[in-house]
């Protein structure tokens, strides 16, 4: 610590004698509440803190390099290692992004496919964030709880796609095949029994009045403050701001179902948290719209079998569990892609970070950064 | 007063304390694992299975390996007319990443993922194969024969 | 004669503590494995229950991991404190135990009567709250001398803590101290089972003010969820981050043998202690003496257990709180409540009818 | 503390190693252009109408609209598109660069704005000559911080006027910038492991006689 960073706010001999230096703290990148490799740099008067650096980069893998030297079929499943909690949306973003540059048309029904498991996936992730997020605040079996919920819907990845975690869904051009038998059975009857799960989620958070001390009014930021600084997904609605890529620019049949996009008010961790909840309701409502109308048709539209796009780019998004995830695909016209950008909405999420901890205290980072549902492999990439 | 009654009387705790309390009772989810194995579904990809006899060497899989753990060898053109197997097949799973790619390229379904998936091993040589040790189990070879299986065991539907 | 004095004064005190300590000591330890168990219950999964039948050498198990594993000392720590500090810890916790009453007299077969209190001090309850705020010490001086900024953090907050929650926890005990007349738990139990001329009706009813700050003040006192900031393993990792082995299992013990003897304390105070409900334990006690002891025990431990499973329940439930909401409860809500609850009790006591109105219930 | 690691000394060495290995480098030795016609809309219109001759369009394959910019007149074009009440990009949903090594301007900066409350989106893209340092566009988004960071990292752009422009996803010390074609796959050390004709790293290599020593002696010489 230097001498600049004493916090004296005067010169007069009291403000001399009482003046007190802050204290740095090394926030991770082994820390419980990081959730992976994050490490924040705080500067602390007491438990208040003045100062936060972000110091990423710890988990990063050049996927987006690795990706320039694989053909353009190859790389489905290294993207799903972006954020291994939402793997099938971040596959969705690849393939769909290879679509759009081949300019491929994807059969109805594996649009449809492709909601269902999207949105399948979107419920697992905030299950897992929704554990890590109150386990950090304390309450522990929350932790459990979404994890047997999720587990279900692992089991269901696994019987349709063959993987748990990291599937490689889908191939460029569609779904690789149908719903196994009895899938489509046991996915509605997940979804009858999520309903009555999210309702015991709340009952133990929601109303309680410790998780709202601890979230209400703790990480604010405004709405225009989160436009400005890129956020996305429901860290930016939570905020107010209604912008859902679903609903924006809406992708794999999307316009077809009817769902709400939960809005927050205040922008803080409660709102955030909120809107959470509420959208795992309304994914299980695309789901069961999906199953209801699932169209007949083919499963995978007209792909050759070495694909070499035209040279040009193309800019993808789809709504991610995090945010908007963005695929911006350079092709030379080659079998390989030209440069390969992901806009992971965790990252830009993260650069949030300073502006809602500001002034809090220590308990608060650990609220924040759960708030912001960051998945290191996708910041890092 | 009302609100000075419920800021005394907790409700919403006693309602959160009511849901541990119900999990308390119910039966529980935890996989006994050792004692009872799961029942992997059909489609579950776990150690790759090769069965030498059918292949082509048509290379498909090879070039559908992001992670390049495949070599296959052609046999030379005098010998491959008659017979197509491969001279050599090359196997090193320690970076397979599970992804399925080699099983789906594949014409004739020889390279296929198994539900063998206690892959665990003391050295990264357990994981290198070369023709004569590919791991192949007859039994085994079902995913090209049995592409519907059903899932009712594992998801309770 | 000279032996019988030896042993009066020196040799069944000693046995005393040697069994208490044993058991205390093996019921910290089971304590660990039926909360590690219960929680699993809670949380809808099982709980430890691959060591021995159900699990049930899993505590052994972890006694020897730890004993085995390396003891290091930080390069900045304090080596000293660094090393006094889990006894800090855990030798008040333990010490605790000794004054309370866990069965009525023992009556041997030569009609000679044994306690089951190692030392029924008069200032019994006065001792313990004495003996348990060093507790603290281990935890502020161990965090202290770890020469580390997260255990630090731990023994800063834990200080400003138990500081807040030795007042409230102190005058919730005050009132039963007020209600009963005695300091000594014997007497407090006695005075239980004759309050209202009533089986069963124990201080819970008239000083319910009282249990529940005192319910709270034990959780908080105890460092449990939650109030586990001193721990808070997700915010900053613990007061103990740096200690391993045997030192960390020393704090370890030191905080669940705190719990369990809240849990007696607590029982003893407000639960009637060894009383068995529905029973008049009087005449049980003028027929079968032997019987009432080892029923009367059962009962201790059956109540004890239901603070602890309270306590476990809680944890399984509640997220912590933040470190200002916490002093705000302690300062804003507790103090206040059980200041109150004092007055309320003193001006009942002081109502000159109050022994009439007493025996006119009871009659 | 970031005024001392500006990189005009990392720049100054950097051009000399791009020079070399580029005429090997991966595929494409002709210049990038995409294919497609120019999409015309609202916006480029207006930006058209404005600018002039400063902003022209990208054509796209895929039908997305872009214009390419000068670099002397980005930050007024980006921040016209944000205040502008008839653009209204108010959001920066992706920033990053492209190296084309044959290009006449080897580096492009690609900007991705999206208008919340319009609905459209456009591309900006700007040239840049290798070691030319490119305004920050911080000071319209502050989303832009970061991005420009990471562009920092692995083009080697250097972003004028950027508050904090240090690494971010890269170690404090490394060398080199990894995204530029010319930088190996495996990092300078590993070029040789970069011989097939995918240019992928083979972890079972093409010599079948090495192969099957990998295979039967279980070990890559190294380890």
């Amino acid at each position: 610590m230097d001498q600049s960073n004493l916090n004296a706010s005067g010169t007069s001999p009291l403000h001399k004698a009482l003046e007190t230096r802050s204290m740095e703290l090394n926030f991770g990148p082994q820390h419980p509440a990081t959730h992976g490799v994050y490490r924040a740099i705080l500067e602390l008067d007491g438990e208040r803190i003045v100062g936060l650096d972000s110091v990423i980069g710890y988990l990063h893998r050049g996927i987006e390099k690795w990706a320039e030297y694989r053909t353009w079929s190859n790389c489905t499943p290294i993207f799903d290692r972006l954020d291994y909690l939402a793997a099938v949306i971040n596959c969705h973003g690849y393939v769909g992004a290879v679509e759009k540059l081949l300019g491929v048309e994807v059969p109805k029904k594996a649009q449809y496919m492709r909601v269902v498991c999207d949105e399948l996936n979107r419920i697992a992730s905030h299950l897992i964030w929704l554990g890590t997020h109150a386990l950090d605040i304390g309450a522990m079996t929350m932790l459990f709880y979404p994890m047997r919920e999720r587990e279900v819907i692992m089991d269901l990845f696994e019987s349709m796609f063959g993987g748990r975690l990291l599937p490689n869904a889908y191939p460029v051009g569609g779904v690789r095949l149908d719903f196994p038998k009895g899938w489509e059975k046991a996915c509605r009857s997940f979804l009858a029994d999520l309903p009555d799960r999210i309702d015991d989620y709340e009952k133990l958070l929601t109303g309680n009045r410790m998780w709202v001390q601890r979230t209400k009014d703790v990480g604010v930021v405004s709405a225009e403050e989160a436009i400005d600084l890129g956020l996305s997904g429901p860290t930016l609605r939570g905020s107010g701001v209604y912008f859902d890529v679903r609903k924006a620019m809406p992708y794999s049949s999307y316009e077809d179902f009817d769902f709400e996009i939960p809005l927050g008010e205040n922008g803080d961790v409660f709102d955030r948290y909120i809107c959470r909840i509420r959208e795992m309701r309304q994914s299980a409502r695309i789901i069961l719209q999906a199953l209801d109308g699932m169209p007949e048709g083919d499963l995978k539209g007209k792909v050759s079998k070495i694909i070499k796009p035209p040279a040009g780019e193309a800019y993808f998004t789809v709504e991610g569990s995090k945010g908007q995830l963005g695929f911006y695909l350079v092709s030379d016209g080659g079998k390989n892609p030209w440069r390969c950008h992901v806009r992971s909405p965790s990252f830009v999420n993260l650069q949030g970070m300073e502006t809602m901890c500001k002034d809090g205290l220590v308990a608060d980072v650990v609220a924040v950064i759960g708030s912001l549902d960051i998945v290191l492999g996708e910041i890092d990439r | 007063m009302q609100r000075f009654l419920r800021m005394i009387t907790f409700p919403e705790l006693r309602e959160g304390l009511g849901v541990t309390l119900k999990w308390f009772v119910r039966p529980k989810v935890t996989e006994v694992y050792p004692d009872r194995r799961p029942v992997l579904p059909y489609r579950t990809k776990h150690r790759l299975h090769v069965e030498i006899e059918t292949c082509i060497s048509c290379g498909q899989c090879e070039k559908a390996c992001p992670e390049g753990c495949i070599k296959v060898i052609k046999p030379p053109k005098e010998v491959f007319k008659e017979d197509k197997r491969p001279q050599e097949f090359f196997l090193s799973l320690d970076h397979c990443l599970y992804c399925g790619q080699c099983q789906d390229s594949c014409p004739t379904g020889s390279i296929h993922h198994s539900d063998e998936w206690e892959l665990a091993a003391y050295s990264f040589k357990e994981y290198l194969f070369d023709k004569e040790t590919l791991p192949y189990d007859l039994e085994k070879k079902r995913y090209r024969e049995n592409f519907w299986g059903n899932v009712e065991d594992k998801t309770g539907g | 004669m000279e032996f019988e004095v030896l042993m009066n004064t020196v040799g069944f005190p000693l046995i005393k503590i040697l069994i208490l300590l044993g058991v205390v000591l093996t019921c910290v330890a089971y304590t660990v494995y039926v909360e590690r168990r219960l929680l699993g219950f809670f949380q809808s999964r099982l709980g430890p229950n691959r060591v021995g039948p159900f699990g049930l050498v899993q505590p052994i198990a972890d006694g020897v991991k730890l004993f085995l594993k390396e003891d290091l000392v930080p390069l900045f720590a304090r080596r000293f404190i660094f090393k006094l500090a889990p006894i800090f810890a855990m030798a008040p916790a333990l010490v605790g135990f000794s004054i309370v009453t866990f069965a009525p007299n023992w009556v041997g077969a030569d009609g000679t009567e044994h306690s089951f209190v190692v030392a029924d001090v008069n200032i019994g309850i006065l001792f313990l709250l004495a003996i348990t705020s060093l507790g603290v010490f281990g935890i502020i001086l161990g965090g202290w001398s770890s020469g580390s900024k997260y255990p630090l953090f731990g023994s800063l907050r834990s200080a400003s803590q138990m500081l807040s929650y030795e007042i409230p926890l102190t005058l919730s005990v005050l009132a039963v101290i007020l209600m009963a007349g005695s300091f000594r738990l014997s007497d407090i139990t006695e005075a239980q089972q004759q309050f209202f001329g009533t089986r069963g009706l124990y201080y819970i009813v008239p000083l319910i003010l009282a249990f529940a700050v005192y319910l709270i003040s034990a959780v908080a006192e105890t460092n449990r969820t939650p109030f586990d900031l001193p721990e808070g393993e997700s915010e900053i990792i613990g007061f103990h981050t740096e200690y391993s082995g045997m030192r960390f299992a020393f704090f370890f013990m030191g905080e669940y043998a705190n719990i369990v003897l809240v849990s007696c304390v607590g029982t003893a105070l407000f639960l009637g202690g060894y009383d068995i409900p529905f029973v008049s334990d009087a005449a049980l006690y003028a027929s079968h003496p032997q019987l009432t002891s080892i029923l009367s025990l059962a009962s201790f431990a059956a109540k004890c257990s239901l603070f602890i499973f309270f306590y476990i329940w809680i944890r399984a439930t509640f997220p912590r709180y933040r470190y200002d909401h916490l002093l705000k409860i302690g300062w804003k809500v507790l103090l206040p409540i059980s200041l109150v609850n004092l007055l309320l009790v003193a001006a009942i006591k002081a109502w000159p009818h109050f022994q009439d109105w007493l025996g006119g219930a009871a009659g | 503390m970031t005024e001392e690691q500006k990189p005009p000394a990392e720049q100054a060495d950097k051009p000399k190693p791009a020079a070399k290995p580029a005429a090997k480098a991966p595929p494409g030795p002709k210049p990038w252009a995409p294919t497609g016609e120019v999409v015309e809309t609202d916006v480029t219109r207006r930006l058209k109408e404005r600018f002039e001759a400063a902003v022209e369009g990208i054509p796209s394959p895929v039908g997305e609209a872009g214009v390419r910019v000068a670099k002397d007149r980005l930050i007024e074009v980006l921040t016209f598109l944000k205040e502008d009440p008839e653009c209204a990009m108010n959001f920066l949903s992706d920033l990053t660069a492209v190296h084309f090594p044959e290009n006449e301007q080897p580096l492009e900066v690609v900007y991705h704005c999206y208008s919340i409350p319009k609905g459209h989106s456009l591309r900006v893209r700007a040239g840049l000559d290798d070691g030319e340092a490119c305004p920050t566009a911080v000071e319209i988004w502050k989303t832009a911080d970061w991005h420009e960071r990471e562009i920092h990292d692995m083009f080697g752009i250097v972003f004028e006027g950027h508050p904090n422009l240090k690494t971010i996803l890269l170690p404090d010390d490394w060398e080199g910038h990894p995204f530029r074609k010319e930088y190996p796959l495996g990092g300078p050390k590993e070029e040789a492991i970069r011989k097939d004709a995918l240019s992928r790293p083979v972890y079972l290599p093409d010599d079948p006689e090495e192969a099957r020593r990998i295979i039967k002696e279980g070990g890559r010489g190294s380890e």
